[in-house]
């Protein structure tokens, strides 16, 4: 049989999983994560050589290439980043040796879990796919075992199981109006059906469908006011998984969403869905952003940033329109890099400095020059400033959305500065002023980290054609 | 047959919701629990129902997972956790019982409303079940932000599943609804053992905040 | 073709940033960087020079593969972008100058030289850039990188808050030019701006713009009410940063609004000058206040760019009125004052800057309560300085009074406007600048006199050593540049005519032909002046009268203490302070601009304490703009930082409110 | 030849203003003298003291620097180009257009910027008391002049004093509210520029009440006769303004034979004299001010400036 990629990106994961379960040392078992998580990557990137015929399962088109690429991609940056990073928790003695095998297995798991929920072709298979990924996110959350660990998963597990149930509710609802025009049987959950019959679903059905799969993938991606586990998940967890936490189950949850979006667009009969999600968006970017200033945790801050950038992309999403869409998609990619970059720079960082809090930590410029400007250049993407991509993205959103509605692009831009001032306020006490806390130079692999600078610095000036092009028709897609 | 079925599975549904509001109004443990079991074992008769008249089998291995699991497994269980974390007392509620039983026929008249907007052309046994499913949803998540207690509230989330797997059994032909009851199930395995393992007495609604003050370095 | 030259230049400023990080803390570092920097600024100031006198064919545009993918990154340059470009690389020249001496003594050298060079390319492409995107890109650059430098000295608390207010306000700037390019774009986004100019934004939409365009290019030009971060940022960086920052960077924050007003945003109203009068004016006066009550030298400065900022505004405020009630040649005397005074504002701001970085080197001390008698001590430095201080004051026969003249002069054809609003305004806006020009005066006799002048207040100042040659060299070339500019105006006018013409459509009468090298706006029965004849005059009468008495009087001199009414040796400490030579001033304007109090705290008799006496000033902007803002936000976080501690339950009720509002919200749906 | 003639002309004004000047002062002290009763010094009195300075050596302070040796040069060189430029008997010199109105204003601003200098250099509190207050004054002077001349201009339509001198002469002008508005407000200018009774007295030397002679305390020999001589042509210069602008008669045009020239000549001593009786009058009959009266005192003058340009912008007949 020819070798079929989407099978790929499914199989090595889970087989890595299984044989990283399997075998112990620390050493080995990191090598061959980071191994599997290349070969993902590569078995993606060629989906755009090959692309293989979507089945009743499994599905593969302009939008999930995409995201598909862009998870592989940043798993297996994290994947090199946690090779280090674990390497520096086991000789502290904060992680032992069992607990890192299940680590392993577990990231391969999640893997597994997202390429499937990004990939799968039956919206019931993406619901059980998401969830799977939630529950192992709670369970690496709470590795460390220590008590506000603990708390911060059972947090997560409660509200992600309330979560799960919503957007099981909501699939639920889909079904039902797609299955008088379908028919009975799986046919009425795959997603390439739906979208060619759904102008001819029941709207009132799909509209309380979307309430529910609004909050229930929305508790994921960490809408206000849904957000309340992912500050504490972000904080406790170990930092590898706040990078892919934030990098990207939030997208693979938002991916989730668009899907629906689209759906709900197709039918004129059913409410728009946009307005529900520019509402939750601005919501979410200006609580996040006044949420910022009191952040004593770096890693905390830094989730909330990410509940920022999201709500700038759902609104992006939620206002439509070729640019829009285009700007939520690049913005979306680039927070993904970056905001995956500041937690390689953070994880470090709070190594070195052997502490999370804030008032700890200072003049990392001086004593730590390298983590020091790259977490510097981080913030300065973050926060949007040129000529690194979020500018870009952040530019196509406001100037694009501006002349269509005034207010709520003053309210997103409030939001923007109010949240440039959090960061930045915070950013001085750590990289700037005299040095505080232990000034150990850090054993750190900074490659991924400036791996993922330089692509997004580089997005900020120039964008290859081909990704444009790409963009845009997902974009069009997006409607 | 047909009006009869529609009759039957009707009845039934709305039984079910009539005991979730027996469940709201309880407000000691013990009996909260058995009113729990009957809740189970009222949508294990209703799946069952709902296996004949579509003649769909595999929902009856649904059925007897609500019955043995949901039914009898997981109230002992925590009728023994109870015993242990010794909190067989009164349930502290945080709006009265009166405020959340209006509380809840406005929730009930609510997905009334919502889904009776959905045209007929859905057939009506569906329509009917949705709109129980959703009242019984919305009662367990009312149940679960009311009450203090961790078991009460862990009761008001299986409740709410219960109402899913209603809703999933109404739904003529669904599949993976067998696979889904079974997740449902090793999840609320999961919260049971959680509460049991982490002494979760009243964790869902305590943040200690020397914890907050010592570990996470934020600050009120 | 030459814009590809001038990109060329930038690209090579640009690849010294990742050199200068290399170099390091390298000794040669410094030198290599700024002497490469000087090098190449020369080189983009004659390619712009050429292209402002149409040596180049006029117009070139390039467009490159970057930015926007479907757009494209534009880049032009027309007479406008090639005059600020002259203005921009002048100043950069004069700084890297300037920095070949100074910079030997910075101590953190490799937080400086990565980002000065990038700091001047930002500036170049400012000015070039041709489409929305690549102008905000290299307008938030030109911010990052200043704040970059601003912090360059980070141990200090006050640079860091300064560069704080700085990025904020630069953001904030940059985000209202981002809501006006959407309103100007529209929303399928024409961001190339000669899309722009293609389509004329209509009156209300234009109105809004025009807002934006003020408080956002306004914002970086430290405009009343928005210059709050000016004097924190500007003295906070390397005094020849500061000298770009004060001296250049703002004059391209003005590019930016001659550029959307006078080229994209198509005919004005005849208010929108009232807007603009109102707002020059007010900024000259206050800004010349706030720098008569500062006694931080570096500070002075920057509030006397605000002053300057000011009078260009005045400037183009009568721009706009003539050109929108059609009256060509009087717009383009008005433009061309407000275009002279950025040029000449340039020159002069960054020589003061320069002098008081060269006094900072030499004794370490900003403040001038603590210097004194320098110009025993850096005789040179004093000079120039003095000329700089000359020319800022508008005092003929130097360059700041050519363009305070043709303001005058721009003022006096103001009464044919018919709208009635400005026939109340301009003489008013006439009387503050006036008033501007008087006050700055009085402010830079305070500010050479109590610096250079007197006795050494400390020993800091009395051991003081002149500055080195290279540093020297920058000042003394920007002194003869504000000497010619004043004596030979004509020529400048006449460089500035392709400019006027290209936004208001006619330039002013051709200057050089002119007998007498003199300056004629209008007519000569009308007004005239010329700086050469005056000079020559005065240095005539003056060496006359000189060469008369020592021939013919007595020519003999001896030395003796200083008369203090019969008090012997008199301590350094009794002679006039900043504030106390601004005491009377404080009196007359303070205690309505600053609610100024003096509380003078008298011992009872026979006691040995000393009396003291406390002056209090209140920055009545700052209360009013700034606090409020930065008090909401603090209450709002703290309010909302409840949030955080909730139990999951109370989380759990915030997921079920938001359910039932959505499925209330179906419910009611139609 | 006609250039040659403009020359000389040009010179015969500079020299007019430099000798006539000490004359005005020396008037107007005996004036002041007549006034009071008093036999008063003789009219050459100036001359003598500027004669017998100049033979005096200068006794320099420690601490003066070269800026205070050269300062008197450069105010007196400022304030004698700004003198010349002001037609006195004859309009239209030859380069009487090098400079109008508001750069000859400007001209005595560069003056008194070197002059409070100067009372800054030596670094004693006097000086320091009489440069800030003379800068304080200059605040609300200048712009009040500069409102002045506004007016002017605005009714001339030039702000050249040639222009202005044959404009008043012409029939056009008639009789104007901002016209008076603008004379009185010249004056008091005037008075506070040249430091006079009410605002500063010359010829008191009582520390706290003295503003001018404060600045110029430390100043000796040759260079207290510049400065003495510097200030006498300042009152020159503004009543020779005031004459030029509001009694224009008697002026002789740019080519007038020598009839008009010695008609030129005597009518601006005349106007002179007038001047100077007017001062004296002025002076003796009222009292000295405090300093921090004087903002109001040229706060008044500067609205009565802007009141009369607001009239002229409002409408151009009044």
């Amino acid at each position: 049989m020819t070798f079929d990629a989407l099978a790929g990106v499914l199989l090595i994961p889970a087989l890595a999983a299984c044989l990283l379960a399997a075998l112990p040392g620390y050493r080995l078992t990191s090598r061959l994560n980071v191994l599997a998580t290349f070969l993902t990557c590569a078995t993606a990137v060629s989906l755009f050589v090959v692309e293989p015929r979507s089945g009743p399962y499994l599905l593969v088109d302009d939008l999930n290439k995409v995201f598909i690429v862009l998870t592989t991609f940043v798993s297996f940056t994290t994947s090199v980043f946690s090779a280090s990073y674990i390497g520096h928790e086991i000789k502290i003695g904060r992680l032992k040796p069992t607990y890192v095998r299940f680590y392993h297995a577990m990231y391969q798991v999640l893997m597994f879990a997202m390429n499937l929920a990004l990939v799968a072709n039956n919206i019931g298979l993406m619901w059980v796919a998401i969830e799977m990924a939630t529950l192992t996110t709670v369970l690496m959350v709470g590795i460390y075992r220590t008590h506000e660990a603990l708390e911060a998963a059972w947090k997560y597990f409660i509200l992600g199981s309330v979560g799960i149930a919503l957007a099981l509710f909501g699939t639920i609802l889909v079904y039902m109006a797609a299955r008088p025009v379908i028919g009975e049987g799986p046919e009425a959950m795959v997603w390439t059906t739906l979208v060619t019959r759904a102008a001819t679903f029941d709207p009132a059905l799909l509209n309380v469908a979307f309430v529910f799969l609004l909050l229930g993938y929305g508790t994921k991606v960490g809408l206000a006011p849904l957000h309340a586990w992912l500050p504490d998940a972000h904080a406790e967890g170990p930092t590898p998984i706040s990078a892919v936490l934030s990098g990207l189950l939030l997208n693979v949850a938002l991916y989730a969403l668009l899907r629906f979006k689209m759906l709900l667009a197709l039918n004129p009969a059913a409410i728009a869905p946009g307005p529900l999600m520019v509402t939750m968006g601005l919501i979410s970017c200006v609580f996040a952003a006044f949420m910022l200033y009191r952040r004593r945790d770096i890693k905390r801050m830094f989730a909330y940033s990410s509940i920022e950038h999201m709500g700038i992309i759902v609104f992006a999403f939620g206002m439509g329109g070729p640019l829009a869409n285009f700007a939520g998609l690049l913005h979306m990619t680039m927070h993904s890099l970056t905001k995956s970059a500041i937690f390689f720079a953070v994880g470090h960082i709070a190594q070195v400095k052997g502490t999370q809090k804030i008032a700890d930590m200072g003049g990392l410029t001086v004593t730590n020059p390298v983590l020091g400007w790259g977490l510097v250049l981080g913030v300065v993407a973050i926060a949007g400033l040129p000529p690194l991509g979020i500018f870009m993205s952040e530019f196509l959103v406001v100037s694009s959305t501006f002349a269509r509605s005034p207010w709520l692009t003053i309210i997103l831009v409030f939001g923007i500065l109010v949240a440039l001032g959090g960061l930045f306020l915070r950013l001085n006490t750590i990289a700037f002023g005299e040095p505080r806390g232990p000034t150990a130079p850090a054993d750190a692999s900074y490659v991924p980290m400036f791996a993922h600078l330089a692509i997004v610095f580089m997005a900020g000036i120039y964008m290859p054609p081909a990704l444009v092009t790409g963009f845009q028709n997902v974009a069009r897609l997006l409607g | 047959m047909r009006g009869l079925s529609f009759d039957i599975a009707h009845m039934l549904a709305g039984s079910l919701v009539l005991v979730s509001f027996m469940q709201l109004y309880q407000d000691r443990l013990y009996a909260l629990l058995n009113i729990y079991a009957l809740h189970a074992l009222i949508l294990a008769m209703s799946v069952a129902w709902q296996a004949f008249v579509q003649d769909a089998p595999h929902l009856y291995l649904t059925a007897v997972i609500a019955l043995v699991f949901k039914a009898i497994v997981i109230p002992t269980a925590l009728h023994k956790i109870i015993v242990k974390l010794g909190i067989h007392r009164e349930i502290e509620t945080v709006v009265g019982v009166g405020p959340a039983m209006l509380l809840g026929m406005g929730l009930v008249a609510l997905s009334m409303v919502v889904m009776l907007r959905v045209t007929a052309k859905a057939d009506p046994l569906a329509r009917e079940d949705l709109a129980f499913a959703l009242s019984v949803v919305l009662l367990g998540l009312l149940m679960m932000v009311t009450r203090r207690n961790a078991v009460s509230q862990v009761i008001g989330f299986m409740s709410l599943e219960n109402g899913l797997v209603l809703a999933a059994t109404g739904a003529k032909g669904m599949p993976l609804v067998v696979e889904i009851s079974v997740a449902f199930s090793v999840l609320i395995a999961f919260i049971v053992i959680g509460i049991f393992l982490f002494r979760i007495r009243e964790r869902f609604d305590t943040v200690d905040v020397q914890a907050l003050d010592r570990f996470r370095g934020e600050r009120r | 073709m030459m814009v590809v030259y001038a990109l060329y230049g930038v690209a090579a400023l640009l690849a010294l940033a990742p050199i200068a990080i290399a170099l390091g803390r390298s000794p040669r570092g410094s030198g290599v960087i700024y002497g490469a920097s000087l090098i190449v600024t020369l080189t983009l100031g004659m390619i712009a020079l050429l292209n402002l006198f149409e040596y180049s064919g006029g117009v070139s545009v390039v467009s490159l593969p970057l930015g926007l993918p479907w757009l494209g990154a534009h880049f032009r340059i027309d007479a406008l972008a090639a005059f600020f470009l002259v203005v921009v690389n002048l100043g950069g020249a004069a700084a890297s100058l300037f920095a070949l001496g100074y910079g030997q003594h910075e101590d953190s050298p490799q937080r400086v030289l990565p980002f000065y060079p990038a700091y001047l390319a930002a500036m170049n492409l400012v000015v070039m850039a041709d489409d929305a995107f690549s102008f905000l890109v290299s307008w938030e650059f030109m911010s990052l990188t200043s704040w970059a430098l601003v912090i360059a000295h980070h141990q200090l608390r006050e640079n860091l808050r300064a560069g704080y207010v700085y990025l904020l306000m630069a953001s904030f700037g940059t985000l209202a030019l981002l809501l006006a390019f959407g309103l100007l774009a529209g929303s399928d986004g024409n961001y190339a701006f000669d899309a722009i100019r293609a389509t004329h934004a209509s009156g209300g939409l234009a109105a809004l713009v025009l807002i934006l365009v003020l408080v956002g290019a306004g914002s970086k030009a430290g405009v009343v009410p928005l210059h709050a971060w000016l004097p924190l940022a500007h003295p906070a960086a390397p005094s020849h940063v500061s000298a770009l920052m004060s001296g250049v960077m703002t004059k391209v924050a003005v590019y930016g609004f001659v550029r959307i007003v006078f080229d994209l945003l198509g005919p004005p109203d005849w208010w929108w000058s009232m807007v603009v009068l109102g707002v020059g004016g007010i900024t000259a006066v206050m800004g010349v206040l706030y720098a008569l009550m500062q006694h931080d030298l570096k500070r002075l400065l920057a509030y006397h760019t605000v002053e300057n900022i000011g009078i260009i505004y005045i400037g183009l405020g009568l721009a706009l009125a003539f050109k929108a009630h059609d009256m060509p040649l009087a717009a383009a005397l008005a433009l061309t004052a407000g275009l002279l005074h950025v040029f000449n504002h340039s020159i002069f701001k960054s020589l003061l800057f320069f002098g008081a970085g060269a006094v900072l080197n030499a004794t370490g001390e900003r403040d001038m309560e603590h210097l004194g008698g320098l110009i025993h001590r850096m005789p040179q430095t004093a000079f120039v300085f003095l000329v700089g201080c000359v020319a800022i004051s508008a005092l003929p026969p130097l360059n700041g009074f050519v363009s305070e003249w043709l303001t005058f002069q721009a003022i006096l054809l103001s009464p044919q406007l018919p709208s009635w609003g400005l026939k109340f305004l301009v003489p008013a806006v006439g009387a503050l600048l006036a008033l501007s020009a008087a006050l700055a005066a009085a402010c830079f006799v305070k500010a050479f006199g109590v610096t250079f002048l007197g006795r050494a207040r400390t020993p800091a100042a009395a051991g003081a050593r002149e500055t080195d040659t290279n540093s020297l060299a920058a000042m003394f070339f920007l002194a003869a540049l504000c000497l010619v500019a004043g004596i030979l105006p004509g020529f400048f006018i006449d460089a500035l005519a392709p400019v006027t013409k290209s936004l208001v459509g006619i330039s002013m009468p051709h200057q050089a032909g002119v007998e007498w090298l003199s300056i004629v706006p209008i007519a000569e029965s009308r007004s005239s002046y010329n700086g050469l004849l005056v000079f020559i005059f005065i240095v005539f009468s003056g060496t006359f009268a000189a060469f008369a008495i020592h021939r013919l009087a007595s020519d003999k001199l001896r030395r003796g203490p200083a008369w203090d009414c019969g008090y012997p040796d008199p301590n350094p400490a009794t002679q006039y302070t900043a504030s106390s030579f601004a005491q009377p001033i404080r009196r007359v304007y303070g205690t309505s601009v600053f609610l100024a109090r003096e509380i003078g705290e008298m011992p009872a008799p026979g006691s040995t304490l000393p009396a003291r006496l406390t002056v209090e000033l209140r920055d009545l902007i700052w209360d009013a703009a700034y606090a409020p803002v930065a008090a909401g936000v603090g209450y709002a976080t703290e309010k909302l930082n409840s949030l955080q501690f909730l139990t999951i339950r109370q989380y759990l009720s915030l997921v079920f409110a938001a359910l039932v509002l959505l499925l209330l919200v179906l419910a009611i749906w139609p | 030849m006609a250039v040659i003639r403009e020359f000389v002309f040009q010179g015969a004004e500079m020299l007019l203003v430099l000798l006539l000047s000490p004359l005005l002062t020396g008037f107007v002290r005996r004036m002041k003298a007549r006034l009071l009763q008093r036999q008063g010094p003789p009219l050459l009195q100036p001359y003598r003291d500027l004669i017998r300075l100049m033979r005096k050596d200068v006794v320099l302070a420690d601490g003066a620097s070269w800026l205070f040796r050269i300062n008197p040069y450069i105010i007196f060189a400022g304030t004698w180009v700004a003198a010349s430029l002001v037609p006195t008997f004859r309009s239209g010199l030859l380069f009487s257009w090098s400079a109008d109105l508001i750069a000859i204003i400007a001209l005595l601003g560069s003056a008194r910027f070197f002059l409070a200098l100067a009372g800054l250099d030596v670094g004693t509190s006097f000086g320091g008391i009489g440069s800030s207050r003379e800068v304080m004054i200059a605040s609300l002077a200048e712009p009040a002049m500069l409102m002045i001349v506004f007016t002017l201009a605005l009714i001339a339509g030039s702000t050249q004093l040639s222009t202005m001198a044959a404009f008043m002469l012409s029939s056009e002008v008639g009789l104007r509210v901002s016209l008076g508005l603008a004379l009185l407000a010249l004056i008091m200018v005037a008075i506070a520029e040249n430091a006079r009774i009410p605002i500063d007295n010359p010829a008191t030397h009582l520390e706290l009440t003295m503003v001018h002679e404060a600045m110029v305390l430390e100043y000796s020999g040759r260079h207290l006769a510049l400065i003495d001589l510097t200030s006498e042509l300042k009152l020159l210069l503004y009543v020779s303004v005031i004459g030029c602008v509001f009694t224009p008669w008697g002026i002789a045009g740019p080519d007038s034979g020598p009839l008009a020239l010695a008609v030129g000549v005597v009518s601006y001593v005349g106007k002179l004299a007038v001047g100077g009786v007017l001062l004296a009058l002025f002076e003796t009959a009222i009292a000295k001010m405090r300093v921090f009266r004087v903002p109001a005192f040229l706060g008044a003058a500067l609205m009565l400036g802007l009141l009369a340009t607001l009239l002229l912008f409002v409408s151009r007949s009044l």
